[in-house]
């Protein structure tokens, strides 16, 4: 148990710290999705093993997309080229080794108090009554929440809408598309 | 009633504002004379019925009260007594006045009318607010107000930074106010902004360091717009930059609305404190009169010169209110004459500071400036002009026989048992006043005839037309009528002086 | 294996999240950061709910409430990174400073 | 587990704007391009139907719904504040937004960010509090970039990072709270916290370091010091409805947010959490009112009054559990700012110059001869953010400069007086201009551009509403005074 | 009422006449003739009827008038020296205004009503009219600076010590004499009385230009004869007598203020009559001769001779209207009043020549004329009196006498010395206005009334009762010593008249208004300018002083350097500006460089928090 938590800390806060030394793309990005996974290792010691498996499935799709962005923005895709994007490191330094030494501080400082009562048996199924429990409003609000990204990246990153495609009147014949395929009608 | 004469000008602006403004400036001007008159006349018909209104001491007339915010004890009340009915009649004498004296007005008349409709109907209000909010929405609106005339139709550029210090350091003032009000409204249970239940309540009666920081709030909030030393530097260049009605209006009732305030509501809503702090009020007063004295007679420019001597007018007022704290020292009979003195002065300041600035205003209608050194002799080619504006002068310094006189004898004769030193050094403010309209009058008036000939003016140098007498000698003709058959006035005052000296006293 | 430490890990992710949120350029490699950041908070939560109240389930939904706040951001930033993209060619905070004073 | 009031009729209002948002979307995907204001009227129907279903429901019992939402007179104050505004904030859109690609999503953010904002005031459990944070951003997000203009999408960038950071911050203050009072809902955490605070001084301390975080996430939706930094770009980049918009409609929750979360779950006497909402309003309101000395854009002047504004709202908050008047105060001012605040963004977009839209105060010259009307309400709405009576902000800056020299902190209530008048410096600055003749190199500005009537005639309107508020001010008063 | 006519009628013709403008100059003259005969026929009237008015002014103060034995003596005086000068002033052509008349017969009014008022209030109001009638009249030939600044001088030195009745007012009501009635005011509680006697002594002296306050009589010498005639010998001048006189039981009450006024009044005759020696122009030597008589009649009101000082009076103000109307009809017949350029005008005009000669002996207190009985009652009232000084304050009084008939026997030489053969016309240059070479018949009927009253008034004492007889009669001795005094030194002075020294000192009235200027006007002026530059630059600047030093701090800041500060508005706006671009550099447009100062911020708030719970 200690040496395995040892080993995924360590491994999560070493692979954070790559996510800002490495030089290749494809590199930063494993780097943070094997700091996420280490943390999910963590959640899973804890006995939390929904949401520990939840994690790994969600941080390895998304690190895939932020991979795929990767390649469509940065200059250097597969660390071809070093990469200088950093701006005020002393400044972003002092403020994060700041904070770390007032959070350490604290954290060591608290008068942690004694565990009240124990998990209930199965976890997960606790989480899952309290989801549709007291907390439905807030899934259902992150639900909506879901509703409204979606038509806000799609607000904020198409290019062309629907009357750019299909007219003004949305009865064009085919859609006018740059390339081909989509939904087209 | 009161009601009517309140928003009767608001009214008519109202009316006059989808008219297209090609109309010919008269149309709007005609209106706001007509507005002025059927105001006046009103505010006669109220002085007349006044007795017939049967209200004691202390009482006030014409009540109108209606809940408007009653959650947080704010109403819509209005009442005259008389210390407030003088000051509307006086208010309405210098509107009508103005605009006699508009009628030569041609820069875009239609707002001019406006503004000065909406300036009336907050001025009258305010003198006839019984209510601290309401009090304080009409202290506000009218710097708004005039704010916008002195910024719209004053001399050139400079106005725009002058009217927007007048409008800074005013509304500080008046946010000063606010706080002493709020202060006020948390002391009283229950919590009501009412100034008539607030003086029956008497909440900060026990005195102490709240009732003190209250006082000084409002005291600032008020001497700011009185103007007193220090707090007048905003005066002189918004005199200065207003146009001749704008500034006849600033002196004459807006200046006003802070000593009133002190009678309204400093006195008798914060007794306790009053009789505390009289003495400094006494002193700020006495200072104020030699120091606004003193700066007069070194003007060289005559609107400042007359904007200084407000502040020494104004501190007179504040000498008598002063001497009214001081329980201790005076009789009731000397409280009474101060308070008289000072509410006199109110009016009396009115009406001549009015007409010395509609004087001051043809005097720049012929030669584009106000220094006195561009001008000299003009009595020989003027001399309409030159008799009403000696008459003005000498009615100014407090010459016996005008309503100055009647104002400061009672003032100073009232305050001096109460504070010898200072009022004694008060005194002297009238021999300063003297010498310095002597000497305006002398550079104006007398020797050789010069004129100014800077190119801005172009037309001949004429004596008084008929709208601008028309405008200005009833003014100075009321303040004789005062002078000389004081009575009329001193009736309504002296009770309602004496019923705020017994609320000071208790 | 106690909360200090894991909270001292929690610290030390949320730190170098920091670090990369302040000190990156580019919007991905600053949303990076954020995420980073999230991480500490998704280890913390744990370890709050084990250390200290196993009984109850706030930890846990909390724990999912992060994952989803992490989609949902994530998705906008990339909307986000597009939208500039598209509008002005870049994909640099500092290139985007137009609008300051 | 007990039984848990599970009523949707009891959220009428949301489901309205959920509803009108689902269906507006659906709908839009079929109309013609020029048909889209079907959408728009479709949202203002929703916002009514919330309206009329928040004043029917006004006098029911205070309850809380799904555990985690309270439906009390704040929550119904609040409803009405936001959708009225909202509703405003439709009418001012219209002409930017009319017959554009994509009015259809327009108006579904609109609904769905105003929905976030009203659930932010009325939740009762830090998670909801976070979800509805979310909720209230994202949209707003997509809002500010919906133009796609160069300074637009800058503006969204700002944003969006903005709040990102903030909602890191914000999660992890719930974290924190949760483990220093072990639990998300207020009222247990506020037991809890209670008998924390007994046992020592490390439990309130780690729920003071979480309640700043959190404070931190309603401070950027608030616009408030130190998050603040986005109002002035955004406000500046963004079209001036949506600008109006987003300096609005989220302020509204999240400040109602921050009044329940600090009366509800946190204890004064175990965190001095008045300090820190007193630091916040002083710096807010003298940064916001100091910075914008000498704009001369006027939608960055209004993203700065903005922030001068919150430091206002926040007196409010700060003496929050320390008299009764406070919770009316703060409601009062938001209403009244949220009309009069609308308003001048309305001016803002209808006054429009050979090249396009004002922005600067000089585009404004001889506005007051051109368009009276319009300049009228612009002096109404400036001057009542001023707080000059008899304007509805009068009201509210005199119901919370009340309640803070009540609730002990006259010295914040001195500060917001210098301030106040030091902002009516600037709003003069754009006054004066008015009343100006216009530079001779100006054409005839009467024959360009759109006729923005749909602006001007919200710009009216918001005039005069905040001036019948301020005449009036019984009837909203009373709706705000049942407020414990 | 009568006294309401008596006051009123002269007012108001006299404002309207001064209002009206040119367009009444025609009718001016006569219609002010007309008026001031009204007036006194009204005088004469409430003479024999006693009329007593009483009205409330203020709360609790009256205004009264009323006719008593003083104010009645008082009142025909007015009137008759009015019609007189009026009738005289009809002659002279660049007089005859509607101006001139108007406040003629406002003064008139003014100086009615402060004989008849019976409080301090309205004293006090018909006073300071006066002193303002005073200035218009001065400064009647508004053209002429000298005459303007000699206006401003009177009025403004009258105005000061004028300020003591306002004082007196004040101490009198704080005194418990609420009504403000003259006669209560020795009721007045003690410490309050002192005030209200000095108040009332300034004030008196002041109007009287008794020393210190004489020489603004100098400068009032410049205004138009007959209002010389008529302000400054006959009433205005003596108003301050008056007062004194009137309030004699009031100066008894407290015991430093008898001898206090009585040595002034003795200083004053002794003192300006040396002056009056030293000029060589008729009206300031009249002036100063003037405030030397007025001397006597303040001696009398110091020793409590209240009857001696009215025959004085009555007699000065006949004996010295006719003077001055007879030195102004020489000035306007002959443009000069230099005694030098007068040689010969006594005889090229035997009546002038007559009436000055009898004014002249009579000034000098020459037996049997009238102010030769005036000035030795008063100096009986002051042996008489208990002062312990009675004897000095004689000698002195009679030193004045003999200075008196000296310089009333120069002027007469200089007046009927021959007329040098034939007027050189370089003099002409000289002359102080152009020469009309006649004397209007008008002005004779009333020179000869007055000089009959200047000869005659002497037997008053003889012929009335009350007042006009008053007690102590002087014995025979003292009449005869005051007798050969006079006659001696007036002799002295008819061969020394061509030698007598003018010393600088005197001839510049003993520098008093140098002294004035120099002590009062000047430290005045100063102190406004300081104020008005304090006002200017401290003050209304103070606030622009802080925002200079925000810029500077501000610039510290600013490596890159801010330009400097516009001052288009001042003072707030200046250091708001500074201010406000200090706070708005927070705003770099770089996200990063929010995120820092948003973590910050944050970190900071964070850690105050705990610190506070952890300190607390």
């Amino acid at each position: 148990m200690v040496v395995t938590f040892w080993v995924l800390a360590l491994a999560a806060v070493v692979f954070g710290f790559g996510v800002f030394r490495l030089n290749s793309m494809a590199q930063v990005t494993f780097s943070l999705l094997a700091s996420f996974l280490a943390v999910a290792g963590l959640v899973l010691l804890l006995g939390l093993g929904y949401l520990g498996v939840v994690i790994v499935l969600m941080m390895v799709i998304e690190m895939v997309i932020m991979a795929i962005f990767m390649i469509m923005y940065m200059m250097n895709p597969a660390g071809l080229m070093p990469m200088a994007m950093y701006h005020n490191k002393p400044g972003a330094m002092t403020i994060s080794v700041g904070t770390f030494v007032l959070l350490a501080t604290g954290i060591l400082l608290v008068d942690w108090p004694q565990r009240t009562g124990a998990p209930a048996p199965d976890p997960t199924f606790a989480l899952g009554r309290a989801l549709m429990g007291e907390q439905m409003l807030t899934m259902m609000t992150l639900g909506i929440t879901l509703f409204a990204t979606i038509v806000a990246t799609v607000v904020l990153s198409t290019g062309r809408g629907r009357y750019d495609r299909l007219g003004d009147d949305l009865d064009a014949r085919s859609a006018d598309d740059p390339l081909g395929g989509g939904v087209g009608r | 009633m009161l009601s009517l004469i309140v928003f009767l000008p608001a009214a008519v602006a109202v009316v006059l504002a989808p008219l297209p403004a090609r109309l010919p400036g008269h149309v709007f001007v005609g209106a706001w004379i007509a507005a002025a008159l059927a105001d006046l006349a009103l505010i006669v018909t109220a002085w007349v019925r006044l007795p017939a209104a049967g209200v004691g001491p202390g009482g006030f007339a014409f009540e109108v009260r209606l809940p408007w915010i009653p959650s947080v004890g704010i109403s819509y009340h209005l009442g005259v007594d008389g210390l407030s009915l003088p000051l509307l009649a006086m208010t309405a004498v210098l509107f009508l006045a103005c605009g006699v004296f508009a009628l030569r007005e041609t820069r875009r008349v239609k707002p001019f009318v406006l503004f000065f409709l909406a300036l009336q109907t907050v001025s009258l209000g305010l003198f006839a607010a019984l209510d601290l909010i309401l009090f304080f929405l009409f202290f506000d609106l009218s710097i708004v107000f005039m704010y916008f005339v002195i910024a719209g139709w004053g001399h050139a550029e400079r106005a725009r930074s002058a009217a927007l210090k007048f409008f800074l350091y005013t509304f500080l003032g008046s946010l000063a106010l606010l706080l002493g009000f709020i202060l006020l409204f948390l002391a009283a249970t229950p919590h009501t902004f009412d100034i008539v239940e607030l003086a029956a309540a008497n909440p900060l009666a026990a005195g102490g360091p709240y009732a003190a920081l209250t006082l000084l709030a409002i005291g600032v909030g008020l001497a700011v717009k009185t103007p007193t030393v220090p707090f007048h530097t905003w005066l002189p260049p918004a005199h200065t930059e207003a146009p001749a009605t704008g500034s006849a209006i600033l002196a004459g009732v807006l200046l006003k609305m802070g000593t009133y305030g002190f009678v309204r509501i400093a006195m008798p809503l914060l007794p306790t404190s009053w009789r505390q702090y009289a003495l400094v009020v006494l002193v700020v007063g006495a200072v104020s009169v030699v120091y606004g004295a003193l700066v007069a007679l070194a003007q060289a420019n005559l609107k400042r010169m007359v904007a200084y001597t407000s502040i020494n007018h104004m501190g007179y007022v504040l000498v008598g209110i002063g001497a009214a704290g001081l329980v201790a020292a005076g009789d009731a009979q000397a409280r009474t004459l101060a308070t008289t003195g000072a509410l006199v002065q109110m009016v009396s300041h009115g009406l001549i500071t009015g007409a010395l600035f509609l004087l001051a205003g043809v005097l720049y209608d012929r030669g584009r400036t106000y220094e006195l050194d561009s001008y000299s002799g003009l009595a020989a080619r003027t001399p309409r002009f030159a008799a009403l504006f000696a008459v003005a002068a000498f009615a100014s310094l407090g010459l016996p026989g005008f309503s100055g006189f009647i104002a400061e004898f009672q003032i100073f004769t009232g305050s001096l048992p109460a504070a010898p030193i200072p009022v004694a050094i008060a005194v002297t403010g009238i021999l300063v006043t003297a010498a310095l309209f002597l000497v305006a009058l002398q550079r104006l008036f007398l020797g050789p005839l010069r004129l100014p000939d800077a190119p801005g003016t172009p037309r001949a140098f004429t004596d008084l037309r008929a709208a601008e007498l028309v405008a200005i000698a009833p003014l100075l003709a009321l303040a004789t009528l005062i002078g000389l058959a004081p009575r009329f006035l001193l009736e309504l005052v002296e009770p309602a002086a004496a019923a705020v000296n017994t609320l000071v006293a208790r | 294996m106690t909360i200090e430490l894991f909270l001292l890990a929690a610290a030390g992710l949320f730190a170098i999240g920091l670090y990369g949120a302040l000190s990156q350029q580019s919007i991905v490699m600053l949303m990076m950061g954020l995420e980073l950041m999230l991480n500490g908070v998704i280890l913390a939560a744990a370890a709050f709910w084990y250390f200290l109240a196993p009984a109850g389930t706030e930890g846990q939904v909390l724990i999912v409430v992060v994952v989803t706040a992490m989609a949902v951001e994530m998705a906008a930033g990339f909307a986000v990174a597009t939208a500039i993209y598209r509008a002005r060619q870049v994909d640099m905070t500092d290139g985007a400073a137009d609008l300051k004073g | 587990m007990e039984m848990m009031n599970e009523d949707p009729g009891a959220l009428i209002p949301e489901l309205a704007l959920l509803g009108a948002a689902v269906l507006g979307l659906l709908a839009g995907s079929w109309l013609p391009r020029r048909r889209q204001w079907l959408i728009a009227a479709l949202a203002g129907l929703a916002f009514v139907a919330g309206i009329v279903a928040t004043a029917l429901a006004y006098t029911r019992p205070a309850e809380t719904v799904f555990g985690s939402y309270a439906i009390d007179p704040t929550t119904n104050a609040t409803r009405l504040i936001v959708l009225v505004a909202t509703l405003l904030a439709v009418g001012a859109s219209v002409d930017a937004a009319r017959g554009q690609r994509r009015e259809t999503e327009y108006w579904v953010l609109l609904l769905l960010g105003a929905l976030g904002s009203v659930l932010m005031a009325g939740a009762t459990d830090l998670l909801l509090l976070f979800a509805a944070f979310l909720l209230a951003s994202i949209p707003l997000y997509a809002l500010v970039g919906w133009s796609a203009t160069s300074t637009g999408t800058e503006g969204a960038m700002k944003y969006y990072l903005s709040g990102a950071f903030a909602g890191v911050t914000m999660i992890t203050g719930v974290t924190l709270l949760n483990a220093a009072g072990r639990g998300t809902a207020y009222v247990p955490l506020r037991e809890n916290l209670t008998a924390a605070a007994a046992g020592g001084r490390s439990m309130p301390a780690l729920a003071a370091v979480g309640l700043v975080a959190v404070l931190a996430g309603l401070a950027f939706k608030a616009g408030a010091v130190p998050a603040q930094f986005w109002v002035p770009d955004v406000s500046d980049g963004a079209p001036a409805p949506v600008a109006g918009i987003v300096t609005t409609i989220p302020k509204i929750g999240a400040l109602v947010a921050v009044y329940r979360l600090l009366t509800q779950a946190i204890p004064e006497h175990a965190i001095d959490w008045p300090l820190i909402v007193a630091i916040l309003a002083a710096a807010s309101m003298s940064l916001g009112n100091l910075a914008a000395f000498l704009q001369t854009s006027v939608q960055r002047l209004l993203g700065y009054s903005a922030i001068s504004q919150v430091g206002y709202v926040l007196m409010a908050a700060a003496v929050a559990a320390r008299t009764p008047q406070a919770g009316p105060a703060l409601l009062l001012y938001l209403a009244a700012y949220a009309i009069t605040n609308l308003g001048a963004f309305a001016v803002a977009a209808a006054v429009t110059t050979p090249e396009g839209p004002a922005r600067t105060v000089n585009d404004y010259r001889g506005l007051a001869r051109r368009r009276p009307v319009l300049a009228g309400a612009l002096v109404v709405c400036l001057l009542g953010l001023v707080g000059t009576p008899p304007t509805a902000v009068f009201l509210g800056k005199l119901a919370v400069f009340t309640a803070a020299v009540d609730g002990g902190m006259a010295w914040l209530t001195v500060l917001a007086i210098v301030n106040t008048v030091a902002s009516l410096f600037y709003y003069l600055r754009w006054i004066a201009p008015l009343f100006t003749t216009p530079a001779p190199t100006a054409g005839p500005s009467e024959n360009h551009g759109l006729r923005r009537r749909w602006a001007s005639g919200v710009a009216v309107v918001a005039a005069l509403t905040t001036l019948i508020i301020g005449v009036g001010a019984q009837a909203l008063l009373g709706l705000l005074t049942t407020v414990p | 009422m009568l006294l309401w006519w008596l006051i009123g009628v002269p007012l108001l013709v006299g404002v309207v006449l001064a209002l009206t403008g040119r367009r009444v100059d025609p009718l001016a003259a006569a219609l002010g003739v007309g008026v001031s005969v009204v007036v006194l026929v009204l005088a004469v009237a409430a003479v024999l009827i006693r009329p007593v008015t009483d009205t409330t002014l203020f709360a609790g103060v009256r205004a009264g008038f009323a006719v008593d034995g003083l104010s009645a003596v008082l009142v025909v005086t007015v009137a008759v020296v009015l019609v007189a000068v009026l009738v005289f002033a009809a002659g002279e052509p660049d007089l005859r205004t509607g101006r001139f008349a108007g406040l003629m017969l406002v003064f008139a009014a003014a100086m009615l009503a402060t004989v008849t008022a019976t409080g301090l209030a309205p004293l006090l109001m018909a006073w300071e009219v006066m002193g303002a009638a005073s200035w218009a009249l001065i400064g009647y030939h508004y053209r002429d600076p000298a005459a303007v600044r000699g206006a401003h001088t009177a009025f403004l030195t009258t105005r000061t010590a004028d300020l003591g009745l306002y004082l007196a007012a004040g101490a009198a009501l704080a005194g418990g004499v609420g009504s403000l009635r003259l006669d209560t005011l020795p009721t007045a509680t003690a410490g309050w009385r002192e005030l209200l006697v000095a108040g009332v002594v300034v004030a008196a002296l002041g109007k009287s230009a008794q020393l210190p306050f004489s020489f603004w009589l100098s400068g009032a010498m410049r205004g138009p004869s007959p209002v010389s005639a008529l302000l400054h010998s006959a009433t205005m001048v003596a108003a301050g007598a008056y007062l004194l006189l009137r309030l004699n039981p009031l100066l008894g009450s407290v015991g430093w203020a008898g001898p206090l006024v009585a040595w002034i009044g003795a200083a004053t005759a002794l003192g300006m009559g040396l002056a009056a020696v030293a000029q060589r122009d008729l009206k300031q030597l009249l002036a100063a001769s003037t405030c030397a008589q007025i001397g006597y009649m303040i001696l009398a009101a110091g020793v409590g001779g209240t009857g001696a000082g009215v025959l004085q009076l009555v007699a000065h103000a006949a004996t010295k209207s006719l003077l001055f109307l007879a030195a102004g009809a020489w000035l306007t017949a002959l443009g000069t009043k230099q005694l030098g350029g007068l040689a010969g005008s006594a005889r090229r005009f035997p009546l002038l020549g007559a009436v000055f000669t009898v004014g002249a002996l009579s000034l000098a207190g020459i037996p049997p004329l009238s102010l030769w009985v005036a000035k030795d009652t008063v100096l009986a009232a002051t042996l008489a009196a208990p002062a312990p000084s009675a004897v000095a304050l004689y000698v002195v009084g009679l030193a004045g006498a003999a200075v008196a008939a000296v310089y009333s026997v120069m002027a007469l030489w200089f007046v009927w010395r021959p007329a040098p053969p034939a007027p050189q016309p370089q003099a002409l240059d000289e002359l102080e206005q152009e020469p009309t070479g006649e004397v209007p018949a008008l002005t004779g009927p009333p020179l000869v009334v007055l000089a009959v009253g200047a000869a005659g008034l002497g037997v008053l004492p003889l012929l009335g009762h009350g007042l006009l007889r008053p007690e102590p009669a002087p014995q025979w001795w003292e009449l005869v010593v005051s007798a050969a005094v006079a006659v001696s030194t007036a002799a002295w002075g008819w061969r020394a008249a061509i030698r007598l020294p003018e010393p600088g000192l005197l001839h510049r009235w003993w520098d008093l208004e140098r002294a004035a200027r120099l002590l009062v006007v000047r430290p005045v002026r100063r102190l406004a300018e300081e104020l008005a530059r304090f006002d200017d630059r401290v003050l209304d600047r103070g606030v622009d002083a802080t925002a200079r030093a925000t810029v500077g701090v501000a610039r510290l800041l600013d490596r890159r350097g801010e330009t400097a500060v516009d001052g288009i508005v001042r003072g707030v706006a200046d250091g708001a500006r500074a201010l406000g671009r200090w706070a708005r550099r927070p705003q770099t447009g770089q996200l990063h460089q929010y995120y820092a100062q948003a973590s910050v911020g944050f970190v900071v708030l964070a850690v105050l928090t705990v610190v506070v719970i952890v300190v607390s």
